[in-house]
């Protein structure tokens, strides 16, 4: 494996605090050629006691969410309650409308005919569990955010491919920008850079 | 005016026509209209009559409407009010009127009912003893006649419109010279129909003194020209017969459809019905409408083309109409009938019969009647009624009367003489009279219509302008029997008021206004010219009390009591009565077939080829329709090698490929295509006279978009007329029968033909008894025969008991619903407690439980929510249908349901909504083993309706009363309901079925039926228009709704009495104990549908001597 | 790779996102509002008429009682518009010269109707009969509202099919006796001509009487003071007029057919 | 074990091979001309749809007995074979079958598109489409609400419900693709289109953790909710009292027979792809293989359901339901009944016991073109029954009158 950094400036040159309107730092961003690189790396940085950091891969690499302490995934509690509204309101609804919205003898059966409202209420369910599902990704995740300022990095197009990033924020209590990049350069990265917001 | 509210569910269809104010407004009736009231209207003008409505608004046109489409309801209507309201009307309230349907010269008393001056419904009329409440097919379609788009809307001379005076005046130039006095000289014919109406007979008795040179002739080409000359022959003098089939036990019908055809066959089908109703309980108060199964009447007939009185035999002989008159005599000489002529041969089948039916006949001496046909010689009819002489029946079955028609002659033969004298040039004035189209129906080898070319003037008076209006100059239009006074007799001579129920929309006129207009008459309106009769006969007669009251009474009830053809007291046999016989029956060479004429069960000579109506009513027992065949039995299909196609479809529902034949007869030959019916005798070939008109009307009997005959021309059916002769004109040996290479679609709803399917892997019959049937011996074992279901169902002793109304398992001692519970699986019925056979009439809640998943114990009744409780229902007696398809037509006409053409029929899309399953049992091959059963199916009205669970935006449900509503302006067309309806009652409109252009037809559809647009299911709903109305009444007035106050259209128009409707939450309603019967069963109630229309197993009674002596 | 998007973006897209869902609401909400608005109704909108007819003058300042000219309403699913000869009956004595009044005479002279323009437009396939209204207690103010201050006449009700079917459901709400059918100022508990209200003959169904002409247990009711609020007195009458339960009041069949 | 992809491929290689299909738009010849074919087919649809509505639905042959007709039958073909596509994708993805990446994506969009086509067909046999909405409910004016004991209410359900769920499915599987496409962009609009649909996603451990498990509780939603799907479209017949409709093998029957399709359909649409675009590396023959052995099984399934059917209507003892069977297999009718066992049991089960016909472009396709035939005469058969019910007289014809209806969807066949 290349040991090469790249030596990387920013367009402004670290920003000491001179010209509030200039780009402040965001983060450093290191490039790993292979996933084992960035588990590694993530513990090593994790270790060192950052802890805005994240990692960014063009596919899920589990152990990196582990190492930076991610606890399992909420998106289930969230499709079930979805779900579970989902089924009790589709069940109601037809009851409500059978017996009480307009009571009609419909064939002699029951208003609350409830084996025939079974299949409704199992589609309302996997429908609000489905969506609350959708919704529910991008509203923890933050998604839709068009602009972030990772993709001001030139190299970050290569995460959705065949590099693995970390990334460590400015706003990290430990962060600092010499220290921190020295820090990045030991754990074997391709590319280090600093991009800014 | 008033009443909007008519098509539902119509997005935007074209002229939507909501009410009257709308109707007047549309363009095409300002046309229409000017066309229809010409400048003379005035000198007619009746300022008498009470009932000049749509004149009245007819001159109310105002400026053209809003006819944008709007979201907005705001401004979109108007609405017109009478300027003067005639009296005794209320808007929006229908009336009633009495009045007399004709048909070739014998009147029907019906009633007309009328919205806002539009005669809409005719009903009959309960007084009148040709139809004591029943109607025919034919009576109940003359209301569309009424508004034909087609018919005659002005006089005209050499086809070009002219003005009523002119023509009038016209004829008057013939009659009288120039000082007024009448020209004596002139040889002057007048052509009519048969009369029987005594103003008109009058009229033209007053006509014939002014002009004793002047002769009058009347033809009818299906009239009752044998039955006068036989009942002539018999008792040597004019009379007319009529027959009381209440008091017969047993009848022998020699070729005669007494059932189906001729005058009083409504009020015949009722009395025999009668005693065909068996009943294990009969309902209090009921004396003579039902009987005990030992009471049961027998019937036997020996005919050609199966009838529908041959469908309800116990007993049917297909036997070749010119072998009648030799089994007649057979039977006569078995009975020991003095001078009868000697029997000849007979068939086998035939002989078998004489003598068990001989015997059975002496068994009820003086309670019998043998009666033959129509189309049976007069020797025939002789020997008819010496056998009921011998039989002592005249008198107490049989009655013999004064004649009935004006003046009874030999129509036939008066034709033939006129003819010859046309030929002749011995005419210079030919007046036609209408009811009669000699140019179409005369006897072919006549050739009227050349013979008429030869008078210089002829002048003709006709509804349409049809055959005979094209072979004269000069054309009067005939006014329709609901626009116009006059009167007529019905078959026992009772005679009807013919009351108008509205103004003549073009300004017709009758024959006996006609009659009185050109010749200089007092009286020229149909009102005083009834009147004026009426009042010197009232005079004349010596009757009691005030002319005055006596009229309005009579107008009223629609019939002049005590008018009554006067009995012959003692009828006597004349000395010569068996002259006349016929020769014996002529052999059939290998390729020769004996033709037989009939009428058209629907159309009849070919009068009513125009009414779409009549036309698409499938014909009864044949059960085609749109067209004629030449009816064969199964054996002369085979030989001939006939097609009976229905190609890769496998179509045996509305579409069928048939051969086409050439059938030769005396030299001509006509093409039609060729139909196996079972029953018909081998060697025999049947045509319905009546197809084929050229000159029918554009709309339907000659409208191009039904596709061409058999011949290739724009005609319904192919003209039987052009092979029928003077000398033949029932049925003649030596016709001929060729198979052409042609094919031909018929429209026929129903040539699937048996209840019964084989099973292919073991050959065994699988009966789905759609029918339940069986003999009353059968029936006084066990009277719960039809409670056995077919399938094999462990739950059939429950599902018998769920059919609302059921009197379940209540018999124990007959234990036919107990014994199942072992023969086919556990009993179910443990929870029905109660044996008092009143079950049925309560919750039925109860008994669910095993056959549902769900409680039913629920909130759908809440106790006391159902307030007055009515549960509508309806029972159906199939030993009483006879299969008339009155009840159909009689539906389509209350219901606004559309006609959809030959096309559509044949794609299975009739819009039927109450249908006449025809079932036989036997086979094809049997002619003499086949029986017929009928099942009229409307909407079964289900309790637990399979349709309703189905649709998807509750269009259809129940009412609290128990009715299977239908929601046109809800429904989106998914079409489910009528998939998961067992009993396929649903009819959809696939297309734009109703004619939302013509305007005369919307003058005649009920304002209190939506009229459906294409993509919307629909369906007979217990015509809930007239429960509504019914119950608005009744709860205007706090009182609960009286049995029989509410009469469903196909109910009132039964001529048989075969339907009963009601609410079985009344304990004494007839529906109630009909349903109690043991005989009632549930169709397909073991799909626990619980149907609220049930029906009583037909019942037979068949002789037993003569079931053993066939089997021999 | 550069930035795709600016900052800006990222507010707006999560903007557009939650502007999903509330769009559709809204639309919904929008719609339901609309179809129920006077607009779509027709409620409240004066309806143009050939002829100037007040209702304000005839009935609330002449007092012309209702059955004067809407004769069937008893009787007939139709009220009744009256023929030219009903207008007639005064008009040839008063205003017989009123250029207002011409179209009536022109109609009557010439036989023509006047074509009015339709104000309750209740659509074609739904069947509404007045007699039986009327003859269960439904006061002709309750649909029609105050005609006696209309002078044109207006809609006064949306005409809806929700509107039809509240009152079947609950016919309490609007019944009042038979004898202030035709009433505009009866309210319940409202003192009449002073007097507080009692039951009367009218009141009750075929006057009390039996078909024999003797007085029904109802009778006894007359002179009684009749319940002043309208709950209790609507169920009081919905008894006394054997009106049906709300399922058999909302079958489909009873409208449509 | 046969390796996923062949030929040495690697991380780079796929997304480019994959990638270039998409983002340089350069098609083959035989693209174009199924796409010019397709969208002329649609053209016809149109057409056909426009007179549909003006005339009503008696242009086509339906009648009373026989009320539903083709339009049916393909909304039945259709959404059976859009199941595979979400079946595929959420089931192999739950057993983890790595190979399901090979088809996936592709199954998915397939049924979206399939379900678009299914969904046509209940709106235009309708009476009134314009009345469809009447089927949501929704608070109206005139108080009335659907009714939710029909299956056809429940069918609304159950395909919105599906197409939505598909889509969404299908969309958060694309996310990441998305980005890389946005990545990987040619030029600026297809970078601020892809940039657009992939919500920003920069594959952060977070949301990568979340999207495994929201892609993973989707897959687990979608299996059932596929057999429900079919299940309540099989109840618009089971729940029916049409003899031989009314059974309870039906939805079981119906799933097998719905995967049995849509594994012919992906199949039969993957190999002329894989043959056009050079995709052999990728839809390898084993993976043809495992498909054909799926098919076998379902197939198997399929023919025990129609052995069933005759089984139990004769062990039922019912009139109806025999008789009813004896009409469909020997009466007028008998014939698609005969087609039906040939393309779906007699030819295809036999084919695909042999490996060689597993794995040959040309035999698998005439397979897959069998089953869908055959699947198709399936649906026929069933609808048929119609015209034999229980009253005798009214047993009607239905007479096929072929509208350009059934036309024009190889579009949607072709646009993936």
């Amino acid at each position: 494996m290349s040991t090469t950094i790249e030596p990387t400036t920013a367009p402004h040159g670290p920003g000491h605090g001179a010209d509030p309107d200039a780009p402040k730092l965001y983060a450093l961003l290191a490039g790993f050629g292979t996933a084992d690189d960035l588990v590694v790396a993530t513990r090593r940085a994790a270790a060192a006691g950052y802890t805005l950091m994240d990692t960014h891969t063009p596919y899920p690499v589990g152990d990196t969410a582990d190492a930076l302490g991610y606890p399992k995934s909420e998106m289930g509690a969230v499709m079930f309650i979805g779900g579970l509204t989902g089924a009790c309101s589709g069940f109601l609804m037809q009851y409500w409308n059978n017996a009480y919205g307009y009571s009609l003898n419909i064939g002699g059966r029951p208003y609350l005919s409830w084996l025939s409202f079974i299949p409704i209420t199992f589609e309302m369910m996997v429908l609000t569990a489905g969506l609350s599902g959708l919704f529910g990704l991008m509203a923890l995740c933050g998604l839709p955010r068009l602009n972030h300022p990772l993709f001001n990095s030139a190299n970050f197009d290569r995460a959705t491919r065949d590099r693995f990033f970390l990334s460590v924020e400015a706003a990290d209590p430990k962060f600092d920008l010499e220290a921190t990049r020295a820090f990045l350069t030991t754990l074997n990265p391709l590319t280090v850079e600093e991009v800014m917001e | 005016m008033p009443p909007e509210a008519n098509d539902a569910a119509a997005p935007n269809p074209p002229q939507l026509w909501r009410g009257l104010e709308e109707y007047m407004d549309s363009p095409a009736f300002h046309e229409a209209m000017a066309n229809e009231f010409p400048e003379d209207a005035a000198e007619w003008t009746d300022p008498v009559s009470r009932r000049n409505f749509l004149t009245v608004m007819g001159a109310g046109l105002a400026l053209a409407g809003a006819a944008g489409c709007t979201p907005r309801p705001a401004s979109m209507r108007k609405i017109v009010p009478y300027t003067r309201q005639p009296e005794q009307m209320v808007p929006g309230v229908p009336l009633f009127f009495a009045s007399a349907a004709p048909l070739a010269g014998y009147a029907t008393g019906v009633l007309v009912r009328s919205h806002e001056g539009r005669p809409v419904k005719v009903e009959g009329n309960p007084d009148h003893p040709s139809s004591l409440g029943g109607t025919s097919a034919i009576d109940q379609a003359s209301v569309l006649d009424l508004y034909d788009p087609d018919r005659s809307k002005t006089p005209t001379r050499s086809g070009t419109p002219v003005s009523l005076d002119e023509a009038v005046h016209a004829v008057r130039a013939q009659l009288f010279d120039a000082t007024g006095q009448p020209k004596q000289a002139v040889r002057l014919r007048v052509l009519s129909g048969a009369v029987t109406s005594p103003a008109l007979a009058d009229r033209v008795a007053a006509f014939l003194t002014q002009f004793p040179q002047a002769k009058w002739t009347q033809f009818e080409p299906c009239g009752q020209d044998n039955v006068r000359e036989g009942t002539r022959r018999a008792f040597g003098r004019d009379a007319a017969v009529n027959y009381d089939f209440k008091q017969a036990d047993v009848v022998l019908s020699l070729d005669a459809d007494f059932l189906g055809d001729g005058p009083g066959h409504v009020r015949y089908s009722r009395d025999f019905a009668a005693r065909r109703r068996v009943r294990d309980s009969i309902p209090a108060g009921a004396d003579g409408e039902y009987v005990k199964p030992e009471n049961m009447s027998r019937l036997y007939v020996a005919e050609c083309m199966p009838s529908q009185t041959g469908s309800a035999a116990d007993h049917r002989l297909p036997i070749l109409s010119g072998q009648v008159e030799a089994f007649a005599r057979a039977v006569a000489a078995k009975l020991g009938v003095a001078g009868a002529p000697a029997a000849g041969t007979l068939p086998d089948a035939a002989q078998k019969w004489i003598d068990p039916l001989v015997k059975d006949l002496q068994r009820v001496r003086g309670k019998s009647i043998v009666v033959a046909g129509d189309s049976q010689p007069p020797a025939v009819h002789a020997l008819a009624h010496a056998i009921n002489n011998h039989l002592g029946n005249l008198g107490t079955t049989v009655f013999v009367t004064a004649p009935v028609e004006a003046r009874p002659d030999g129509k036939m033969l008066a034709l033939a003489d006129l003819v010859r004298e046309m030929a002749a040039n011995a005419v210079d004035v030919l007046l036609v009279l209408g009811g009669t189209n000699p140019a179409y129906t005369a006897p072919v080898d006549l050739d009227c219509a050349g013979a008429v070319k030869n008078v210089p003037f002829r002048f003709h008076l006709g509804s349409h302008q049809d055959e005979t209006a094209g072979t004269c100059e000069w054309h009067i239009n005939e006014a329709h029997y609901l626009e116009t006074w006059g009167d007529g007799r019905g078959h026992d001579g009772t005679v009807a008021i013919q009351q108008p129920l509205i103004a003549p929309l073009y300004n017709g006129r009758s024959a006996a206004e006609v009659l009185a207009a050109v010749t200089l008459a007092g009286d020229t309106d149909g009102y005083d010219i009834v009147r004026a009769y009426w009042r010197k006969r009232f005079a004349d007669e010596k009757r009691a009390g005030v002319f005055e009251q006596f009229w309005q009474e009579t107008v009223r009830l629609g019939v002049v009591a005590n008018s009554a053809a006067p009995r012959v007291e003692k009828p006597t046999l004349a000395g010569g009565w068996a002259e006349g016989a016929s020769p014996a029956y002529p052999t059939l060479g290998a390729d020769e077939y004996e033709i037989n004429f009939r009428p058209d069960p629907t159309l009849f000579d070919g009068r009513f080829a125009n009414n779409g109506w009549l036309q698409e009513v499938p014909k009864p027992v044949t059960r085609i329709c749109w067209d004629n065949a030449a009816y064969v039995s199964a054996a002369t299909a085979k030989k001939l090698d006939l097609d009976k196609d229905f190609r890769w479809t496998g179509g045996e529902r509305g579409r069928t490929e048939v051969s086409v034949v050439t059938l030769t007869y005396q030299g001509r030959s006509i093409k039609l295509p060729v139909w196996l019916l079972p029953g018909h005798p081998d060697g025999a070939i049947t045509v319905h006279l009546g197809h084929g008109r050229e000159r029918a009307g554009a709309h339907v009997g000659n409208n191009p978009g039904q596709g061409p005959n058999a011949e290739g021309k724009q005609v319904r059916g192919s003209n039987a007329f052009a092979l029928r002769t003077a000398a033949t004109p029932a049925f003649g040996t030596g016709a001929k029968l060729a198979k052409t290479t042609d094919h031909y679609l018929l429209a026929c709803v129903q040539a699937n033909w048996v209840m019964t399917q084989v099973d292919p892997l073991n050959g065994t019959v699988i009966d789905r008894a759609p029918v339940r049937r069986g003999t009353n011996e059968q029936y006084k074992t066990n009277p719960w025969f039809a409670k056995i279901t077919p399938t094999a169902a462990g739950e059939t002793a429950l599902i018998s008991q769920n059919i609302p109304g059921q009197a379940g398992a209540r018999n124990p001692e007959s234990g036919t619903v107990r014994q199942r519970g072992t023969q086919y699986g556990p009993d179910h019925d443990h929870s029905n407690g109660n044996g008092n056979g009143h079950e049925g009439h309560g919750h039925h809640d109860d008994r669910l439980v095993p056959l549902t998943m769900y409680n039913p114990n629920d909130r759908l009744y809440p106790d006391g929510s159902r307030g007055p409780g009515r549960r509508w229902a309806m029972a159906i007696d199939l030993s009483a249908c006879t299969g008339c398809s009155s009840c159909m037509v009689a539906c389509q006409s209350e219901n606004n349901s559309p006609v959809v053409g030959k096309h559509e029929v044949t794609r299975g899309r009739d819009m039927y909504w109450i249908r006449i399953d025809r079932y036989y049992e036997g086979t094809p091959n049997e002619p003499d083993a086949t029986r017929t059963y009928f099942q009229p199916v409307p909407c079964q009205q289900c309790e637990k309706a399979p349709c309703e669970i189905v649709c998807p935006v509750a269009a259809t449900a129940h009412s609290a009363d128990g009715l299977n509503d239908m929601v046109y302006n809800r429904c989106v067309g998914t079409r489910y309901c009528s998939n998961n309806c067992p009993y396929k009652v649903r009819r959809f409109n696939f297309l734009s079925f109703q004619d939302w252009s013509t305007e005369s037809l919307k003058l005649g559809r009920n304002p209190d039926v939506s009229v459906r647009s294409r993509g919307v299911m629909e369906k007979c709903t217990y015509c809930v228009q007239r429960i509504r109305y019914g119950e608005i009444v009744a709860e205007r007035e706090h009182r609960p709704i009286r049995d029989g106050e509410v009469r469903t259209a196909c109910q009132t128009a039964c001529p048989s009495g075969a339907i009963v409707f009601g609410d079985l939450g009344d304990p004494a309603s007839l529906v109630g104990k009909w349903k109690a019967e043991p005989s009632n069963y549930g169709l397909l109630a073991e799909l626990n549908t619980m149907p609220r229309t049930t029906y009583l197993a037909s019942l037979r009674n068949p002789n037993q001597e003569l079931v053993d002596a066939l089997k021999r | 790779m550069p930035q795709i998007f600016p900052k800006a973006v990222n507010p707006l897209t999560r903007f557009l996102v939650l502007l999903l869902p509330m769009g559709f609401g809204a639309t919904g909400v929008g719609l339901a509002a609309f179809y129920r608005s006077s607009y779509a109704t027709g409620k409240e909108e004066v309806v143009p008429q050939p002829v100037a007819f007040s209702h304000a003058h005839h009935v609330g300042q002449l007092g012309i009682h209702c059955l004067y000219c809407h004769t069937s309403v008893e009787d007939s699913h139709f009220a009744n518009i009256p023929p030219t000869a009903t207008c007639i009956n005064c008009h040839q004595e008063m205003w017989h010269g009123a250029d207002m009044l011409q179209p009536v005479r022109d109609s009557f002279q010439k036989d023509k109707p006047i074509v009015w323009n339709r104000v309750h437009n209740v659509p074609h396939y739904a069947y509404f009969n007045h007699s039986i209204h009327v003859a269960k207690g439904v006061g002709c103010q309750s649909c029609h509202g105050n005609i006696d201050n209309m002078n044109l006449t207006f809609q006064s009700s949306t005409l809806l099919m929700e509107w039809c079917i509240n009152c079947h459901r609950n016919p309490q709400e609007q019944l009042r006796p038979q004898s202030e059918i035709f009433s505009m100022t009866w309210a319940p508990g409202r003192p009449v001509n002073g007097k507080a209200q009692v039951w009367v003959r009218e009141d009750l169904p075929n006057w009390g009487k039996n078909p024999d002409g003797t007085d029904t247990a109802h009778a006894s009711m007359i002179g009684q003071p009749r319940p002043t609020a309208q709950r209790e007195l609507g169920l009081k009458l919905k008894e006394l007029y054997d009106i049906r339960d709300g399922v058999t009041m909302t079958s489909c069949s009873m409208c449509h057919r | 074990m046969h390796p996923l992809v062949q030929n040495k491929h690697d991380l780079v290689s796929v997304g480019d091979a994959i990638g270039n299909v998409v983002l340089d738009g350069k098609h083959p010849r035989g693209w174009w001309i199924g796409f010019l074919a397709g969208f002329a087919m649609l053209q016809v649809l149109a057409i056909s749809v426009a007179w549909l509505f003006y005339m009503g639905v008696g242009i086509w042959g339906i009648n009373v007995p026989t009320a539903w007709g083709f339009a049916i039958i393909n909304f039945v073909w259709w959404i059976g074979i859009g199941h595979a596509g979400t079946l595929i994708s959420a089931i192999l993805l739950l057993l983890h079958q790595k190979w399901r990446t090979s088809i996936n994506r592709f199954s998915e969009a397939m049924t979206i598109f399939a379900v678009m086509c299914a969904g046509v067909f209940p709106l235009i046999h309708m009476g009134r489409p314009w009345f469809f909405y009447w089927l949501y409910p929704f608070p109206n004016i005139a108080g009335m609400y659907p009714q939710f004991r029909s299956p056809l209410t429940w069918d609304v359900f159950a395909v919105t419900t599906y197409f939505t769920i598909s889509l969404v499915f299908w969309y958060i599987g694309l996310i990441p693709d998305l980005a890389a496409l946005r990545d990987q962009a040619r030029n600026k609009w297809q970078r601020i289109g892809y940039g657009l649909l992939s919500l920003g996603w920069r594959g952060s451990a977070i949301h990568w953790r979340r999207y495994e498990k929201v892609y993973l509780l989707l897959g687990g939603l979608s299996t059932p909710l596929v057999l429900s799907v079919h299940t309540v479209v099989s109840f618009d017949f089971a729940v029916s009292i049409v003899p031989l409709w009314h059974a309870t093998i039906f939805p079981p029957f119906f799933v097998a027979g719905a995967i049995y399709s849509g594994f012919a359909m992906v199949v039969a649409l993957a190999i002329p792809i894989r043959h056009w675009y050079k995709l052999e590396d990728l839809f390898t023959d084993h993976h043809m293989d495992i498909m054909a052995k799926v098919m076998l099984a379902t197939g198997f399934l399929v023919t025990y359901g129609y052995f069933s059917e005759i089984w139990m209507a004769w062990y039922g003892h019912s009139l109806y339901e025999w008789g009813t069977t004896i009409e469909r297999v020997f009466g007028p009718y008998g014939w698609s009944y005969w087609a039906l066992i040939f393309f779906n049991c007699a030819f295809p089960l036999v084919a695909l016991w042999s490996r060689k016909v597993r794995r040959s472009e040309f035999w698998l396709e005439m397979v897959c073109i069998s089953v869908l035939i055959g699947m198709w005469f399936e649906r026929y058969v069933i609808v048929i029954t119609l015209t034999r019910d229980q009253v005798p007289t009214e047993m009607r014809e239905l007479l096929p009158k072929k509208q350009g209806g059934g036309g024009g969807h190889s579009i949607m066949e072709n646009a993936p």
